[in-house]
């Protein structure tokens, strides 16, 4: 019995094709770009997904003019393992030093085995 | 011509003019913006230009007669933040680090400005070494190092290790992206030479004083931007923004001097030496320097010193320049 | 010369060509796009060069000469809403709010037509007043405020309140993008008169007719993106936006040489008259009336009256302009 | 006892980092730039990321073109007393006049008190 | 009783005004644009936001630079059902021939009629 | 002067030092990237300019004279994937798609080959038709059609019908955006003449070296960061990417000599014939050909026979040009 609680159906976590698995989302200075792609390396994840944007938060507004003073934001898809290394080294190693966010939210996959 | 005259040309150039215009914008609030590719494409042409302009200037002139006071700029570089650092820490009471990071700054160098002292001399038709962007060139990187070094050894206990931070900075000095877009222009001009400019000075050389207005315009934004700042760096800082840049400017201009330029080459050489980076530093003190409050640097190189350098500072120099080849004679 | 002539002239011209092929390029479903960098970059770059040389036309020909038409200028660009208020409103059945907003963007101008109007102008070697782009520079604005003051007062009872409305307007009017470049630059160019110019020709005006050119090429794709909405308006719009032009091209043209301009200068602000802005007015409409609805001012606007006037309505206005010219003689 | 359905135990809103937050997402006009954040600045959002996107929807399609059709997307993330009232503004100030879509998502942050 | 699990009720999937929904997000190559766009009409979507990203995955590295080897991130709100046929369509239509990924998230929406 | 010496001058010239100096980038890691609305925009102005400026060249030359060499061009095209398809089959033992697709690259051509090849004509100052870049206009196509023919055909049990996979291929072949810009840039040139030319030329001829010589800044980045797939090709492809380009040089600068071209201008039908598309053939097998293994086509295209035809080819080609007009005399 999967879903005890019947009002939760919809999200379908035992839909035929798609996995439960997480999706990080880094929000911060573009200066951090490679040292995040060397994190994700390291941590195991299989791609990535950037964004160029604009935006605002404790650290002050970064409008999306200048590279150097910019943002990006960073989605990753990982298993839960995965994605808790990650969110315990950013919170070690890149919160202390850059303007930047993360958090994690529940997807569902297709083609599991890619992540 | 006296320092009010330069003054007045300097201020009503377009370069200038766009510049305060682009700061009426942000202070307005106008709902105008350059969108970073145009940003980064206007950056782009104006080092590649600039860069390519000094490389068949220096094939020119031979590398017999600008390798001295390149050396001489590049020194003047390094130096800047080994005695900026004490006035920062003791006089202005700057945390280590940040003293290193501010004086890394300082030491750097601002393409924009440079470009800007060019235009200049250009419209009041006075001559100077073209391959006076050689230094350019070779000035931004060696304050950077010098700044992370004293940064690091500053609070050596902490962080990462020494030689790991190190190589970021080297890669960020010598690789980020002005340094070598102004290097790598600079080689392919010198391996061109004339000819290659005859080539393509429709492109480097016809709009180039036009692009330079518009970009001021997007600086002016920029640089406003961060006008709220001011209150949070303090007034040493702000003191430190103007007064400094002088100091170094008339320094450079004696070293420029004796290095055997001419009156022009010697501003420019000043024009160097007073600006302060704002690309390249800032983005090296991120990576390799991450305890510097970035609001004391940025807002001291880019809201204080760059406006200073390129409304007021300009003419000054020039007319100290030439105040200094009279005397000198 | 005679009218079909001119037309012939117009259309085989570069910049119109160039529009008729991005009209095409979105009919064939072409994947050939212009992100929105490269659109902001070129509107900049036009905006900037227009009113700079349009303030350099000044300073030369000082503020004396250029006072009274410009107020003519703005003034008929206020009145504008008010006359077409009441046709579309009973004439065309639009409802009140919509009445106004289209009125407003038929009072306010297109920058673009106004430069492929001097454009058409300078192939043919027709002199004209350069300090026209002053009018155009007056005129953004003026009928965007009534407009946007028709329409609140068309629907008091309902929505925002009035002055927090016109606030908004007021700002979007007088400090959006497209306005505050044009007067911006027109200032600057004013104060740097001809020396300014002479520095940077090679940007602002060697490459002006061949950047319009590939603006066009983009306008054309963005006002063929929107043939469809043409059945979406409904007869009457698309007979309004071609008749209104006509009619407030040739009273300008009248009003023009009462103001003492020449015949080029006048069908310029013929042109002005006649076009209808598809920027700032539409900007300041979803802002300060967003209950008007957009289809109906954006394809009268974008998709009647700019290809008209682009294409024929150029040729039309210099064959009035030369007509009038001779009858008033 | 926090989950009595255990195949929902991999959503771990229990991880020992994260905390519970909603992220709510607006797509719309990018006209309405402005009028957002100011709206998010009221209702005391601590930050906002803002994409430049390209879109369709029942108001027409709006390619990425010129900025005063264009689009934009905005994630803000806020506790769900915000994400209500935020939603409420939308539903009442912005919807009848822009195009514009909104909606949220359960996510879970690190360093809660950032928002 | 909707909610038996009383540590998930800040997912509140209750709220007054908002209406469980599926977003799904597909990322993958620029030149597949048209065709995705094609496939969301034919499925029902009523509308779509696209992004222009960069990313890196099985399928090597996208660096924004080259249209043509250019990334976009797609995202649509539809129902549970359109949302199964969708991924369905992807797996089978689009997977075997473009680097692309695809994933489902619950989120909430305001005024569900228009999805 | 010789090979060595056109060798040399052709690496010295700013385009291919910038184009080095981008492979450079790529290699150091430095962090300079072009975004993509800017190399869009570069994309779009050198296509439309070098459409124009054979638009306007045809107009001079009359039909009369172009239709001929430009059916030639077509013809030539059209054949390459014949001929390319067996010796990529069975000698280098490529899957039947792999070669239809690698065949349809070399059939058709690469813009910005052409363009270098004139700019070392330019440089050069040896004449050349100036219409030949309709030969680039009509070459692009009809390689991209018989080359997804073909492998449709060769997977024929499989996949989508052959029809719809055909009318998709039509659609990217003839509409995709370089096919588009080019054809309708020179129909734009055609109707305009030098009248129209004259009035653009400071925006579509002064510049247009330089903006060459930065673009290739970036496409050295571009196909430097592929050098890893260098080896995922194998031998053969490295091979072919070099011998197939310089075989089908001359075969097209002997056909252009037989159609009465100068030797500047069958050198240019010689380059034509001897580049791979990277642009417009890649996406029309993504979409029409998507089993194909798109590392093995742009990996030679852009990676191998693009560098190779930029740095040694185009000297190349061009003294066998020379050499072969000295014989036929
Ligand atoms: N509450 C928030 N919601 C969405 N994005 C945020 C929020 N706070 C911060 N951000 C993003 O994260 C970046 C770094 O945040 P900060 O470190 O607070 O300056 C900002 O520039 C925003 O793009
Ligand atoms: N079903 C949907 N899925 C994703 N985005 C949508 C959807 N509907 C609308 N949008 C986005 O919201 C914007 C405004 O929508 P609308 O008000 O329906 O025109 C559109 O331009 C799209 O970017
Ligand atoms: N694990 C991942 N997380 C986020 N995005 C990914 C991931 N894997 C792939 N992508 C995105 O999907 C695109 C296509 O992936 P692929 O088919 O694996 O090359 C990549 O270019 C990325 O933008
Ligand atoms: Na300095
Ligand atoms: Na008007
Ligand atoms: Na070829």
């Amino acid at each position: 019995m999967k879903s005890p609680a019947g009002g939760l159906k919809w999200q379908s976590e035992d839909t035929m094709n798609t996995h439960p698995m997480r999706l990080v989302t880094i929000v911060g200075e573009a200066l951090a770009r490679e040292r995040l792609k060397r994190l994700l390396a390291e941590e195991g994840a299989q791609g990535y997904t950037l964004f160029a944007v604009e935006g605002a938060g404790a650290w002050g507004s970064r409008v999306a003019d200048i590279e150097e003073f910019a943002n990006i934001q960073v989605e990753v898809i990982v298993t839960a393992a995965v994605a808790e290394r990650l969110l315990a080294r950013l919170q070690r190693d890149f919160f202390p030093h850059f303007a930047m966010i993360a958090y994690e939210t529940d997807v569902r996959v297709l083609r599991q085995e890619k992540f | 011509m006296d320092l009010l005259e330069s003054i007045r040309i300097n201020l009503a150039s377009p370069a200038i003019l766009f510049f305060v215009l682009g700061i009426v914008a942000a202070l307005v609030k106008s709902d105008l913006r350059f969108p970073e590719p145009l940003y980064l494409g206007l950056t782009i042409y104006l080092l590649v230009a600039i860069g390519f302009k000094g490389g068949v200037a220096v094939s020119a002139a031979g590398i017999g007669a600008v390798w001295l006071p390149a050396l001489a700029a590049m020194a003047l570089g390094a130096l800047i933040p080994l005695w900026t650092y004490p006035i920062l820490r003791w006089v202005g009471r700057l945390p280590a680090v940040d003293a290193a990071a501010v004086g890394a700054h300082y030491g750097s160098v601002s393409a924009v400005t440079f470009i800007a002292a060019v235009n200049f001399l250009t419209e009041l038709r006075q001559p100077f070494e073209a391959y006076a962007s050689a230094f350019l060139a070779v000035m931004e990187s060696p304050a950077i190092i010098v700044g992370v070094m004293l940064g690091k050894l500053a609070q050596r206990r902490q962080g990462s290790p020494f030689n790991a931070v190190m190589r970021l900075a080297l890669h960020e000095a010598l690789l980020g992206r002005s340094v070598f877009l102004l290097v790598g222009s600079l080689l392919v001009g010198f391996v061109c030479g004339q000819r290659g400019m005859d080539a393509t000075a429709g492109f480097f050389v016809t709009p180039f004083q036009g692009v330079l207005a518009l970009f001021l315009l997007e600086m002016g934004m920029v640089a406003a931007r961060r006008l709220g700042d001011l209150r949070k760096v303090g007034i040493f800082l702000v003191v430190f923004g103007v007064v400094m840049p002088m100091i170094h400017g008339v320094l450079a201009i004696m070293l420029g001097q004796v290095a055997g330029l001419s009156p022009g080459g010697a501003m420019l050489l000043g024009v160097l030496a007073a600006s302060a980076s704002y690309i390249a530093a800032p983005a090296a003190m991120r990576l390799s320097l991450p305890e510097a409050n970035p609001t004391l640097y940025l807002t001291s190189a880019l809201t204080i010193t760059f406006p200073f350098n390129v409304t007021l500072g300009l003419p000054l120099y020039y007319e100290v320049a030439r105040w200094w080849f009279e005397v000198a004679k």
